[in-house]
């Protein structure tokens, strides 16, 4: 990258996050519940991203950790926890169930990997709705509290997206820092070769499980926002479906790239919204939508930009070539 | 003294099928050994055998004196045994510099270090020598699936050279490659070899390769070892030109 | 030279944005064996991608047999009597051994007597006999280029291409590989080879072709092209290095 | 300002699992609308009512829900399923919108919500009364009960559970099942096994139809008892004739012996093609219950929409089509004639009248 | 004992329909790599064209044979040129999502157009049950599991059989490699199409009268189909009997024997125990590769 399109990308950072910040303080209640709901799912995909995208580790499971987590601060702050060790705890479970989700990815890949995350995801789901004595059954947990963050409440919406705007803001620092460091670079070797990754003395084993565990827990803490954004958590919302929706999130925006679930979330939660003028088309609108976006670029949304800024790449290699082809007949 | 690499006896079958028919050898440390043998002999194997890619049937392998048998080949390699395949495998969508960098990354510090230190492992500097011996520097930035063969075929090479090994086996390693950047990537591993004493089982069926670069040949026929020796001695050794060379 | 049976005349075309061709040009005389070599990443399986319809040319033209056969289909072009045996392992691994064999044949036309073509093949590689109702993906890599090698034949074309084919063959099935190649030139057969185990290949050949950063620099007899003084230096790939220094 | 439309909102699951129960309630309330807006509106304002699709998602339903209220709507329709009931009538009752559900569980009006007003019997008032007819007419000593396992089917159970318990009628089998569920050969060879006087079944119309279809299979012959749910039209239509025999407590059935339902039916095949079930009947309910009040305000006001509701009983006689007499309690709950039904031949036939209480 | 026997005849009819979902599934695995998350809605889209056609006064059968043809058309021909061809190159993952988005498009698409409502539907098989092994089975489902079987019969001799079948193999796992050997690769991936899509219109003619014509019902059917399809082992058409057969069993002893609460729970724990010890299915065989 040239020092002028690092500027030029920073500024664009710089404006995103201004608008996230500045443009929402005049939305009504409903605006700023979608942006919320945004931001929740944001999260939650970027730990799909990582698992997937990433490490190339398929799971259609990260749906049950959103739930898990949902129910981790349902639970514990109906009974008086406060969210901020609530999600302290949820963050120590999805790690662990995470990692042993991880185990079955040590045996099989791909779509058996998808039909093991799958069971997991149903099971999941099973528990929620069975366990009452936990879950309160299909009843659900209702009158989830708002939590106070350094003091200031966030019970009315714009607090309260702030506080999920701030929270993606944290996760993507720490997603930025991750996928940069080698950790980040074992991830993709995992998903590009994993045999060759291994003789180069990377524990795919280890990072295997990582991926499942660390993707798990961004799961959780989307959940940990999601109980008190809706106030009330039932299983239903938690079923196969939310992690097909985070799949598509995670491939619409393009799997594998830092932004991708930015991307991918605004299509999956937004993008109905902007649609509900077509009332009764509305999803069939939505299911049209992402199907020409996949048709135009099945690398996601990003894929377009990376294309774009792989064939710039390639054009300078290509004029290299030709300095030296022309040197070459010079020479002769 | 004990050898770097011992191998007793390994045995590996398919079903019905035995690969590997009870192979035993051993190599000091500082050596060149080459490996040959005719098509489907079970050279590969072998090296699948003793690097944890497959659980040999039977028999034992030994590192500096230390049993690895049935070992996972990440431990293996943290050992300080490196390897390349007889297909090619690189990482296609990482850049060749990454390639080279993961190559050698998981040798540095522990996992938290890696995790909370610099991006690269303090990599680069290595990474880019490498890719100046290659020759390939246009193409540092570039995937590695947009190589040609022969360029991949030097890229996983010096992939196994990353990480400072001891022992390197190296499943042929010329194929492919252009015969001045053969003579590069042999004159590389002798001044690993020398260098650092690293040690080197080297598959080949190139054999002026083998020949002017290993002390010692072993050749193996239907699973077994057919003979094992000076090069001059192999080349001379009627069975091996019956099954092997040709005229 | 003899009347040509392929003439690649003028190819410009890469991957994406990058220009690998740059203005390719030569031909190929009926009857012979004509073998090109040059450094890693020249460009020579490039060529051949361009010249069975594999890659998409900016410009430039491949005739065979005096007809323009540029960008047809691969099954036309197989149609047409060319074969094209690529580098690198293309097997079907889980198929079995003879299912990948008869594969070959294809684009075969209807009258084509498939199995006894297979037949012939499995004489020729014994191997491949000995282990025909095995999943391919098993074979050795030796085995798998035997493999490929009998497939790519089956279909007794008229000029055949193939890109590296000593790659993991032992020097024992190398030179059977290259009388195969001889015994086809003899029956009129039109061989384009590429081979960086230049001295053997060019042996055997009619033809050397010397190429470089996309372009043919050197096109001439083989024992001239053997003994010409530059090849040495060719093969450095001195201006690739100067430049990206 | 007084030509101006009357905005109200509602919001259903028009897709997802609910999706049969949100267009039915959807495709009521347009007729109602039509209807009154042809007649010239409430006051003479006519009404404009806004759709919005919960995708039968708790989670979508608020953010729906709380679009709607952004609107300032005169009322709030839906939604259908009790759960997305239950997380947003808390908004509409902060904002103060009278909110008229489609929800059955018992629990919705027993929060003390001062908005939420049902269109259908409560399972706290349903339930009750098939425990007595099990107890009083079939005199049976145990009964199977199957049930979806839904916060509606889970809700029934727990209500008729409890019931029976008090009845002194013991429940031999407990069996729940899931919405879509195709196989029941398991289910009722367990029925069979327990070998009950009576089987209560409190599962979705197609789900009904499928156990009743198993159930006239493996032959058994213990008197089967539900609610609207299995004795419905629809079920009748898709089971043939193993819905023989079938009985309920039907708060709202299309087949009811009253002239008004029957006139409504007509003119919502007319319009849709297909013979609604209840959710149909209460979606257009819904829209005269917003007229009756109103007109007895003899004003549009949001605020005092609530209180005048709150014991309000709406006459046939001043709004023929409520069809039928209601009256609305302190809760939001609804007295109203109710049936008691059978399957004869194919064909639904009120046994008997149970009247509104008061 | 005698509980035991209704439970596993009775689950072999439903495993019957599991399976015949599956084979189509199984198929275009292994014959384009592709996974259709749409394969339920597949099946129960033919019955509404059937039902649309009737609507015109056409007769049954008439309407059954126009509802194969606009099948062939709409789910082979339509979803091959429009999601397949430029999907299939990206991998796996971005044509299953488009396949996700079109189960929503299709699904929305029959509520809107058609009703929300369930409707029941003609069977050609003649209602009523005949005894096996003591126990009543119906005609419908013995019909499923008729058809099922003949398909697997079908679809394993032109797979492993034929050249034509070798053919469509070699251009689901190499399809630039099957291009060099002639095989016309747009050829076979069409053909797969429209086999999968003849395929689930005989099933929608089958399935539809037990299921009834909804538009939801194909959800339950899909993913009943796809885990069928990896019990009984994703690369062989034939394991989707096996698995189908295996879950619609399973699925009544655990709703019998364990808890109907959890009784979704067995088949997956089932799956999940497949899947780690014997990975390549019941059926199938593993996919072997040499380093
Ligand atoms: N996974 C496997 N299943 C069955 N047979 C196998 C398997 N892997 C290898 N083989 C068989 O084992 C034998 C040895 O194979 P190997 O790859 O070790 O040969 P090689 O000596 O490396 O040959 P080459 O020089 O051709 O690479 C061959 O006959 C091969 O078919
Ligand atoms: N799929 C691809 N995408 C992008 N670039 C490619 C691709 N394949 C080859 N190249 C580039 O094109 C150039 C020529 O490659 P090609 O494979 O034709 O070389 P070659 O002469 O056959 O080399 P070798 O002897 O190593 O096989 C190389 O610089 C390589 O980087
Ligand atoms: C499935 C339906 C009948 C839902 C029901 N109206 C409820 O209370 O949830
Ligand atoms: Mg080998
Ligand atoms: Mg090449």
């Amino acid at each position: 990258m040239t020092k002028h399109s690092r500027l030029l990308l920073a500024a664009l950072a710089v404006i995103v996050i201004a608008g996230l910040i500045i443009i929402p303080m005049n939305f009504n209640r409903y605006g700023l519940y979608i942006l919320s709901q945004w931001a929740v799912m944001t999260i939650a995909a970027m730990g799909l991203n990582l698992t997937l995208g990433y490490a190339g580790q398929v799971s259609l499971a990260q749906g049950a950790f959103v739930g898990i987590g949902a129910y981790g601060a349902a639970i514990l702050t109906t009974h008086g926890w406060p969210l901020i060790s609530a999600l302290g705890f949820v963050i120590v479970i999805c790690f662990a169930v995470g990692w042993l989700l991880g185990y079955p990815a040590l045996r099989v890949q791909h779509h058996y990997l998808a039909f093991v995350t799958l069971a997991f995801s149903t099971l999941a789901f099973l528990v929620f709705r069975n366990e009452s004595w936990l879950t309160n059954g299909i009843y659900g947990i209702s009158n989830i509290p708002r939590p106070e963050i350094f003091g200031f409440p966030t019970r009315k919406p714009l607090p309260f997206y702030y506080l999920c705007l701030g929270s993606l803001g944290l996760v993507t620092l720490a997603m930025w820092w991750l996928i940069r460091s080698p950790w980040g670079r074992a991830f993709m070797a995992l998903r590009e070769n994993p045999i060759r990754a291994q003789s180069l003395g990377i524990d795919t084993r280890r990072y295997t499980l990582m991926a499942f565990a660390i993707g798990s827990v961004l799961g959780g803490i989307a959940g940990v926002l999601y109980a008190p954004l809706t106030q009330y958590v039932d299983p239903v919302p938690f079923n196969l479906q939310l992690s097909l929706d985070l799949l598509m999130m995670v491939i619409v925006g393009g799997s594998g790239f830092m932004f991708g679930p930015f991307l991918g979330a605004m299509i999956a939660v937004l993008l109905p919204e902007w649609l509900r003028f077509a009332e009764g088309y509305y999803l069939m609108l939505y299911a049209a939508a992402v199907i020409v976006l996949l048709i135009y670029s099945p690398s996601g949304i990003l894929g377009i930009l990376d294309r774009y800024l792989s064939s710039r790449r390639t054009q300078a290699a290509s004029a290299l070539r030709a300095a030296a082809q022309s040197k070459l007949e010079a020479a002769q | 003294m004990t050898a770097v690499l011992d191998v007793r006896d390994v045995k590996k079958s398919f079903g019905g099928i035995t690969a590997v028919n009870g192979v035993s050898f051993d190599v000091q440390e500082g050596e060149i050994l080459g490996l040959i043998g005719p098509n489907g002999c079970g050279k590969s194997t072998l090296f699948n055998c003793i690097l944890g890619q497959l659980v040999p049937s039977a028999g034992e392998v030994r590192v500096d004196g230390k049993l690895v048998t049935g070992q996972r080949p990440s431990d293996l390699n943290r050992l300080g045994v490196s390897r390349t395949f007889q297909l090619l495998q690189v990482f296609p969508k990482l850049s060749v510099r990454d390639n080279l960098i993961l190559a050698g990354q998981e040798h540095r510090g522990s996992m938290l270090s890696r995790l909370l230190g610099p991006s690269d492992a303090g990599l680069t500097t290595t990474a880019d020598q490498m890719i100046g011996f290659f020759k390939l520097e246009h193409l540092a930035n570039e995937p590695a699936g947009g190589l040609s063969y022969g360029q991949q075929k030097l890229l996983d090479a010096a992939m196994a050279f990353m990480g400072g090994p001891r022992l390197v086996l190296l499943d042929e390693p010329a194929g492919g490659v252009n015969p001045t950047m053969l003579g590069d990537l042999k004159e590389r591993l002798i001044a690993i070899n020398r260098e650092r004493r690293a040690t080197f089982v080297v598959i080949e069926h190139n054999m002026e390769f083998v020949m002017s670069l290993c002390s010692r040949v072993m050749v193996m026929a239907e699973g077994k070892v057919l003979a094992i020796g000076k090069p001059d001695e192999i080349r001379a050794n009627p069975a091996v030109i019956e099954a092997y060379l040709g005229h | 030279m003899s009347d040509p049976i392929l003439d690649v005349q003028n190819l410009v075309g890469g991957y994406g944005k990058m220009t690998i061709l740059n203005g390719t040009n030569f031909s190929v005389p009926k009857g012979s064996i004509t073998t090109v070599i040059g450094p890693n990443g020249a460009g020579k399986s490039t060529v051949f991608k361009a010249i069975f319809g594999l890659l998409k040319l900016r410009e430039g033209k491949v005739v065979f047999k005096g007809r323009d056969v540029t960008g047809l289909s691969q099954r036309a072009l197989l149609g047409a009597g060319i074969c094209y045996i690529p580098q690198g392992r293309n097997i079907f691994g889980e198929l079995s051994v003879r299912h990948n064999i008869e594969l070959g044949g294809v684009a075969a036309a209807r009258d084509f007597d498939l199995a006894a073509r297979v037949e012939a093949a499995l004489d020729v590689f014994p191997v491949l006999r000995k282990k025909a109702d095995r999943q391919a993906s098993t074979l050795s890599g030796g085995e798998q280029k035997q493999l490929e090698i009998a497939r790519g034949l089956l279909l007794e074309p008229q000029l055949v291409l193939i890109d590296e084919p000593s790659i993991g063959l032992s020097p024992l099935m190398v030179q059977q590989t290259f009388d195969m190649l001889k015994q086809l030139r003899d029956r009129g057969v039109s061989v384009l080879l590429i081979e960086q185990n230049a001295r053997s290949a060019l042996e055997i050949s009619d033809y050397g072709i010397v190429l470089e950063l996309g372009r043919t620099r050197i096109i001439d007899k083989a024992d001239r092209v053997l003994a010409d003084p530059r090849i040495g230096q060719l093969f450095l790939g001195g201006a690739m290095e100067e430049t990206a220094a | 300002q007084s030509g101006a439309p009357i905005k109200i909102a509602n919001v259903a699951e028009l897709s997802g699992g609910g999706a049969t129960v949100g267009n039915n309630w959807k495709n009521g309330i347009d007729l109602a609308v039509e209807e009154i807006n042809a007649k010239g509106g409430i006051l003479g304002r006519k009404i404009e009512v806004s759709h919005a699709d919960s995708q039968s998602n708790p989670g979508v339903a608020r953010a729906q829900v709380q679009k709607a209220l952004d609107g300032e709507p005169y009322v709030l329709l839906g939604p259908g399923y009790s759960g997305s009931v239950k997380v947003t009538a808390p908004l509409a009752a902060e904002a103060g919108i009278t909110q008229i559900m489609g929800g059955e569980a018992a629990e919705l009006t027993q929060a003390g919500n001062k908005f939420l007003f049902r269109t259908s019997f409560g399972q706290q008032s349903s339930m009750p009364k098939v425990a007595k007819y099990v107890n009083d007419e079939l005199k049976a000593k145990s009964v199977a009960v199957v049930w979806v396992n839904n916060d509606f089917g889970r809700g029934g159970r727990d209500v008729i559970t409890k019931e029976f318990n008090r009845l002194g009628i013991k429940v031999a089998a407990d069996l729940s099942t899931e919405a879509g569920q195709a196989d029941f050969a398991a289910d009722v060879s367990k029925i069979k096994a327990a070998a009950p006087d009576a089987v209560f079944i409190y599962v979705n119309e197609e789900e009904s139809a499928r156990i009743l279809k198993e159930i006239k299979r493996q032959g058994v012959t213990a008197p089967l008892i539900g609610e609207t749910t299995l004795v419905g039209q629809k079920v009748i239509e898709l089971a043939g004739d193993a819905a023989n025999g079938a009985r309920g407590h039907v708060g709202l059935t299309t087949d009811a012996p009253v002239e008004a339902i029957k006139a409504f039916r007509d003119r919502f095949v007319k319009k849709y093609n297909y013979v609604p079930d209840h959710n149909g009947l209460k979606g257009y309910l819904a829209i005269y219950m917003v007229k009756a009040t109103t007109e007895k305000m003899g004003k549009v006001d949001s605020k005092a929409f609530a209180d005048t509701l709150h014991g309000l009983t709406i006459k046939t006689a001043t709004e023929p089509n409520i069809l039928m007499d209601v009256t609305f309690d302190q809760n939001g709950d609804i007295d109203r004639q109710g049936f008691l039904v059978e399957v004869v031949e194919g064909k639904q036939v009120v046994k008997q009248v149970l009247p509104k209480l008061n | 004992m005698s509980n035991l026997l209704d439970l596993i005849v009775a689950g072999l009819a439903t495993g019957a329909i599991y399976a015949l979902v599956a084979v189509g599934f199984t198929l275009l695995w292994q014959t384009s790599q592709t996974i259709n998350f749409a394969q339920g809605e597949f099946v129960m889209l033919p019955a509404f064209l059937m039902l649309a056609v009737m609507h015109l006064g056409v007769p049954f059968w008439l309407a059954v044979l126009v509802g194969i043809l606009l099948s062939a058309l709409l789910l082979g021909l339509g979803f091959k040129l429009l999601l397949v061809d430029p999907m299939l190159r990206h991998g796996v993952l971005p044509l299953a999502i488009a396949t996700m988005a079109l189960a929503i498009g299709i699904k929305e698409a029959v509520k809107q157009f058609f009703s929300a409502e369930a409707s029941p539907f003609p069977s050609i098989v003649p209602a009523g049950d005949i005894s096996v092994l003591g126990r009543a089975i119906s005609l419908q489902s013995l019909g499923v599991l008729a058809v099922a079987i003949l398909a697997v019969i079908g679809l394993t001799t032109l797979l492993n059989r034929t050249s034509l079948g070798h053919q469509m193999q070699a251009a689901a796992q190499n399809p630039t490699v099957a291009r060099i050997i002639g095989v016309p690769v747009e050829r076979m991936i069409l053909l797969t199409f429209l086999i999968n899509a003849v395929l689930v219109a005989l099933a929608s003619l089958l399935i539809t009268p037990i299921y009834l014509a909804k538009f939801s019902s194909g959800e339950v059917l899909g993913q009943a189909a796809f885990i069928a399809a990896i019990v009984g082992g994703f690369n062989q058409v034939r394991g989707a009997i096996a698995g189908g057969l295996l879950i619609g069993i399973v699925d009544n002893l655990a709703a019998a024997y364990v808890s109907t609460q959890y009784r979704a729970a067995v088949p997956m724990v089932l799956l999940i125990l497949m899947i780690l010890f014997r990975p390549q299915g019941l059926l199938g065989r593993a996919e072997e590769r040499t380093v």
